[in-house]
């Protein structure tokens, strides 16, 4: 198995260690593009509508239009707005979506994939990062709207860490191992195949805790477009707006692929390519979390907390608890 | 020597321009016309109006925007916020008490922006011409890009006014004139 | 003061407002059937009269009209008995006048019984009159008056008036209502924008359509938006 | 929490607010995510409609009254020729009648609807409100069918009905009646049992009875408190009489009161609507009405069941074709007042939750 650990550094390597970069760049910066599309295309049908379908043919240069327009507006800093914090915030928050990208492994051959042996850990910390920067828009801007977003955008996310870190311990426990190729490979092997099946309440508290990180319908609070107006990026404009939407999207194809990772058997399947069987698995989970916007209205503030900390928390824990035992035993 | 682009390069009238403006444009040249159009291609395709709705007309720019009629298909989404938005759908009666805050939220959009005033009451007053607290025409306050008529204009009207504002994007990114 | 004002304004306008209630019953003499429903309507509220008062109300200002409508006639005996009521509760000069139109009866207070009378009216259990209805002011330019009616429907009896009071148009001025009906609290201030009436006592008296610093009551007679520009930009801040 | 007090901060909620479903204004003075003061803002669609009217003639006043409640027009446009009526005593021909009482009925659903799909937008849902616009949208073509116009529709006169129905609509109202009486479960489905819904909607807002009769309420918002009070019921008009229908109550006063006896006043209306077109009968559509209206000097008030509550004109007539002085009470107007009382003490997140079940709409709120 190919692993760039082992490849010593030369120029020649250090090329397509770069080349590697700028692919899953490119590529992800496709994903998100056509994520965006599918969104308002798979919502638009839920709702019998039709969905974009002007630009280009069946609409699918909608997105492209989108991002380039938003790229060529023009760009406002608020008079009163902490300028340098402002400028700052969509980077901080917009880095850590694509730096995560690293650990994922998308097909057998981890070309495109740092094999770290902390891989999950990073993962989950690196995302965190996010939150400093949209803490730093919201009170950068100077606007109380953004303020309020930010705010509760903080407290939302850091509660949510908790279970969606308890949630992929049982995962951890099972596989022995936080890098992400091994917890694949481990479920290949495994007497209960995929992590899903003995890990369904760790992967239920997953997908609700991975919703509530995404600020995605029911936990779309911090932008909650009828009381915040668009949260802590209302005074946004142009690209840096953009860059806001592209980290959004980024996580949700990233949380998507960690789920897949963890608790599907990643890119393993037969018959089909690996690379195929992951973009399906992670496709369905995504096409899931669509589905949830169509269908939820919101949750309130402290409704919100009390979820996390009185039911998933507990039930993460006794996740845990209920799989040490089980290994254990078995 | 000194470099003299506009004689060295074939000389394009541009229709509708000023003599200045169309130097200005043979300056730039060949490969930055185009990058112009692309601009105004992505732009007329993407026009995020503010979710604005004053009085009646509102009600109908809500059913144009649903499954009935779906706004969506031309790339039209509505945003809450004015920086995010490129278009002002005026849909309704502007008083003379809200005009003010109107110019404010149109200051705060960002460039490039347009107007589109939906409705008699936002073109002119409509009804309510003769009445003591409303502005006859919003056109008193911002610039207006596409009038509607119409009390209120039904859906069909609203797509038909929206999509004549892009082929105007459209038009003023080649350089030409809009006709009028 | 104003007192003698509306007084002397009353005793002009009864005699209009008998002639003005007199006519619709001459028009509406031909469709018996339409108004029999009202009249049945009305009946209860004639019977439980007399057993409510002892005192026979002996005036009945309706009998000069040629064909009395029978709901002009129940609907103002409806309104002499409130009178002597309120007159009797809150000493003589309450009412200034009484009449009825259709089927509602009407009392004209004494504005500055207005408070007493409509607290009066709420408060009594043989009232209750608790519900407002509507609150509208309309300016009688000739007759140099701001006229604000209050309709006020008794939940409990299923029946409702109409009270009346008058204020001088230049010095417009009346005791609030909103100790009494939280749901006045903008009607007035409505009043108070559009018609230019003070309300004493009001908690928040302030312009509710048009801006502080709007020049004019817009729907006085006399109003000219021409003449009324603005002092200031409207933005409501 | 006394020792984690923070500072004041003052909010503008509008008058451009996704929520505040127009131009209302509502400043909030909020501690944290409480609110500690609220203080609404209307009149910035005041457009005078009331001085208008003292220059219009009686029919032409009618399409002015369209635009108060926009979403409900034909009820505002009933208001006021039945006021006009009751003034005249005049008689309105059965078949039109009949036509009035389908379409209004209609109306409240189409208006109802609005509320549900608006109501449930602002609580972070967006799919019902697309699919109550997709039943609203057949409702509004139908009545695009009688007269011709999708949202104003200056359908009533003075003595009965500006166009007679063409042929085949009554059937199709039938038709659509019945398949919108069975699309009343699905949004039960939809929305009604959705935990996070109920979480956010139940005792929330909550109204009392004294309240509710102190502040003048009326309609959905006085019948949640448990008071049946019903215009069409308790002083009927037009042929309300001749109907076997409910009116909904509730019985907490709180948001999910309100939100569900819309629900139920759909079906009653439905039900309305189903028993009329079932015996409409032929003969003249507008009544023996003199070409220029005058109403006999006096003054005239008569409240109607509109679709957001007791909606009324009071009407002062010196005798000529044009009214003297022309007052709508508008329910939404009445009924807002309640709000600052509603909101203080609240969460900020509740704010939404309950401007949006007391259900206005700004054009009936600043006339």
């Amino acid at each position: 198995m190919f692993s760039w650990q082992a490849t010593p550094l030369r120029p020649l390597t250090l090329l397509g260690m770069l080349i590697g970069v700028v692919v899953v760049l490119a590529l992800v910066l496709g994903i998100v593009t056509y994520l965006i599309y599918f969104e308002r295309k798979v919502i638009g049908w839920m709702q019998g509508r039709i969905g974009p379908n002007r630009v280009g043919p069946l609409g699918l240069l909608q997105s492209v239009a989108d991002v380039l327009k938003l790229l060529i507006k023009e760009d406002i800093i608020p008079a009163n707005a902490d300028r340098a914090l402002f400028l700052l915030a969509p980077v901080i928050a917009f880095v850590p979506s694509f730096m995560v990208l690293a650990v994922i492994p998308y097909t057998a051959s981890h070309i495109f994939t740092a094999n770290l042996n902390v891989g999950l850990l990073y993962y989950i910390a690196l995302s965190s990062l996010t939150i400093l920067g949209i803490v730093m828009a919201g009170w950068a801007s100077n606007n109380k709207y953004s303020l309020l977003g930010g705010m509760r955008s903080a407290a939302q996310m850091i509660s949510y860490e908790i279970p969606l870190g308890l949630s992929v311990l049982g995962v951890v426990m099972l596989a022995g191992s936080l890098n992400l190729v091994t917890i694949v490979q481990h479920q290949a092997t495994d007497r209960f195949g995929w992590y899903i099946i003995p890990q369904i309440i760790g992967f239920v508290v997953f997908m609700i805790a991975a919703l509530a990180e995404l600020n995605r319908t029911p936990f779309d609070l911090p932008e909650a477009e009828s009381e915040l107006v668009a949260g802590y990026f209302t005074e946004y404009s142009g690209f840096r707006f953009a860059f806001f939407m592209l980290s959004e999207y980024v996580y949700v194809f990233a949380i998507s692929a960690l789920a897949t990772t963890l608790f599907l058997g990643g890119w393993a399947g037969p018959f089909l390519p690996s690379w195929l069987w992951f973009a399906i698995k992670t496709s369905a989970i995504i096409f899931f979390l669509f589905w949830v916007r169509a269908t939820m209205p919101r949750m309130r503030g402290d409704q919100l907390m009390s979820f996390a900390w009185k039911v998933l928390i507990p039930v993460a824990l006794f996740n845990v608890v209920l799989t040490g035992a089980l290994s254990l035993i078995g | 020597m000194e470099l003299r682009p506009d004689l060295t390069l074939p000389v394009i009238e541009y229709e509708g321009l000023s003599a200045e403006e169309s130097a200005d444009l043979r300056k730039a040249g060949i490969v930055l016309a185009p990058l112009e159009q692309i601009k105004g291609w992505a732009r007329s395709n993407s026009l995020w109006p503010l979710s604005f709705g004053l009085a009646c007309c509102a009600i109908e720019m809500m059913a144009t925007g649903a499954s009935h009629y779906d706004l969506d298909r031309f790339g039209i989404i509505f945003r809450a916020s004015p920086r995010q938005s490129d278009v002002m759908i005026v849909a309704g009666t502007v008083t003379k008490k809200m005009g003010p805050l109107l110019k404010r939220l149109y200051d705060q959009m960002a460039e490039p922006k347009w107007v589109v005033a939906m409705g008699s009451c936002a073109t002119a007053g409509g009804p309510y011409v003769r009445s003591y607290s409303v502005v006859k025409g919003v056109d008193q306050i911002v610039p207006v890009d596409v009038y509607i008529p119409g009390c209120p204009p039904s859906p069909p009207a609203l797509i038909y006014g929206l999509n004549k504002l892009q082929e105007k994007i459209r038009i003023e990114a080649a350089g030409k004139k809009v006709p009028v | 003061m104003p007192d003698d004002v509306t007084e002397g304004q009353a005793e002009r306008t009864a005699a209009e407002k008998q002639a003005v209630a007199a006519k619709p019953a001459a028009t509406d003499a031909k469709p018996a059937a339409e108004a029999k429903p009202a009249a049945t309507d009305a009946k209860p509220v004639a019977e439980a009269k007399p057993a409510a008062e002892a005192k026979p109300a002996a005036a009945k200002p309706a009998k000069a009209a040629p064909p009395p409508d029978p709901r002009v006639v129940a609907a103002t005996a409806v309104a002499e008995q409130i009178k002597a009521s309120l007159e009797r509760a809150l000493g003589p000069g309450v009412v200034d006048e009484t009449g009825a139109f259709k089927d509602v009866p009407q009392l004209v207070i004494a504005s500055g019984k207005w408070l007493a009378a409509a607290r009066f009216l709420r408060d009594e259990p043989e009232h209750a009159y608790t519900y407002v209805e509507l609150f509208a002011g309309t300016d009688y330019k000739d007759k140099g008056y701001i006229e604000v009616a209050l309709y006020v429907q008794s939940v409990a009896n299923n029946r409702f008036i109409n009270l009346k009071v008058r204020t001088p148009r230049d010095d417009a001025k009346l005791d609030s209502l909103t100790g009494l009906f939280p749901g006045v609290n903008w009607e007035e201030r409505e009043v108070y924008d559009l018609l230019g009436v003070v309300f004493t006592g009001h908690p928040d008296l302030r312009r509710i359509m048009m801006w502080e610093g709007w020049n004019g009551y817009p729907l006085r007679k006399d109003y000219s938006p021409f003449e009324n520009i603005p002092v200031k930009g409207g933005n409501g801040s | 929490m006394c020792a984690l007090r923070s500072e004041e901060m003052i909010l503008n909620v509008g008058p451009q607010h996704p929520s505040t479903h127009g131009v209302f204004r509502l400043v909030v003075t909020i501690d944290g995510e409480q609110i500690v003061d609220a203080d609404p803002v209307v009149g910035y669609l005041h457009r005078g409609t009331e001085k208008l009217a003292e220059d219009l003639q009686y029919v032409q006043i009618i399409p002015y009254t369209d635009r108060l409640d926009y979403v409900a027009s034909m009820l505002n446009n009933y208001a006021l020729c039945h006021t006009v009526e009751y003034a005249l005593d005049l008689e309105v021909p059965a078949r039109a009648e009949y036509l009035r009482i389908i379409v209004m009925e209609l109306q409240r659903v189409a208006s109802h609807l609005l509320f549900l799909g608006t109501y449930l937008l602002d609580l972070g849902a967006m799919s019902p409100f697309l699919y109550a616009f997709q039943e609203r949208e057949q409702i509004i073509m139908l009545f695009n069918e009688i007269c011709g116009a999708r949202l104003t529709y200056n359908y009533m006169r003075v003595g009965g009905v500006q166009w007679d129905a063409p042929p085949g609509w009554i059937e199709k109202v039938r038709d659509f009646t019945a398949q919108m009486q069975k699309k009343v479960p699905m949004y039960h489905q939809l929305v009604t049992g959705n935990e996070i819904f109920l979480n956010r909607v139940r005792g929330i807002g909550v109204i009392s009875q004294e309240d509710g009769i102190a502040y003048a309420m009326s309609g959905i918002n006085l019948r949640s408190t448990g008071f049946n009070w019903d215009l069409r019921k308790n002083r009927p008009y037009s042929i309300y009489d001749q109907f076997e229908w409910a009116v909904p109550v509730g019985k907490n006063g709180d948001c999910f009161d309100r939100y569900f006896i819309h629900l139920q006043e759909i079906e009653q209306s439905l039900n309305i609507v189903a028993q009329a077109v079932e015996r409409v009968p032929d003969g003249p559509i507008i009544g023996k009405v003199p070409k220029l209206v005058r109403v006999p000097a006096g003054e005239y008030y008569r409240g109607i069941e509109g679709a957001r509550g007791e909606l009324g004109v009071y009407l002062v007539s010196d005798g000529k074709d044009k009214p003297y002085r022309l007052k709508l009470r508008r329910p939404s107007f009445v009924n807002l007042q309640i709000l600052r009382k509603l909101l203080i003490g609240q969460s900020m997140a509740n704010l939404i939750a309950i401007l949006g079940a007391v259900d206005i709409v700004l054009g009936e709120v600043d006339a």
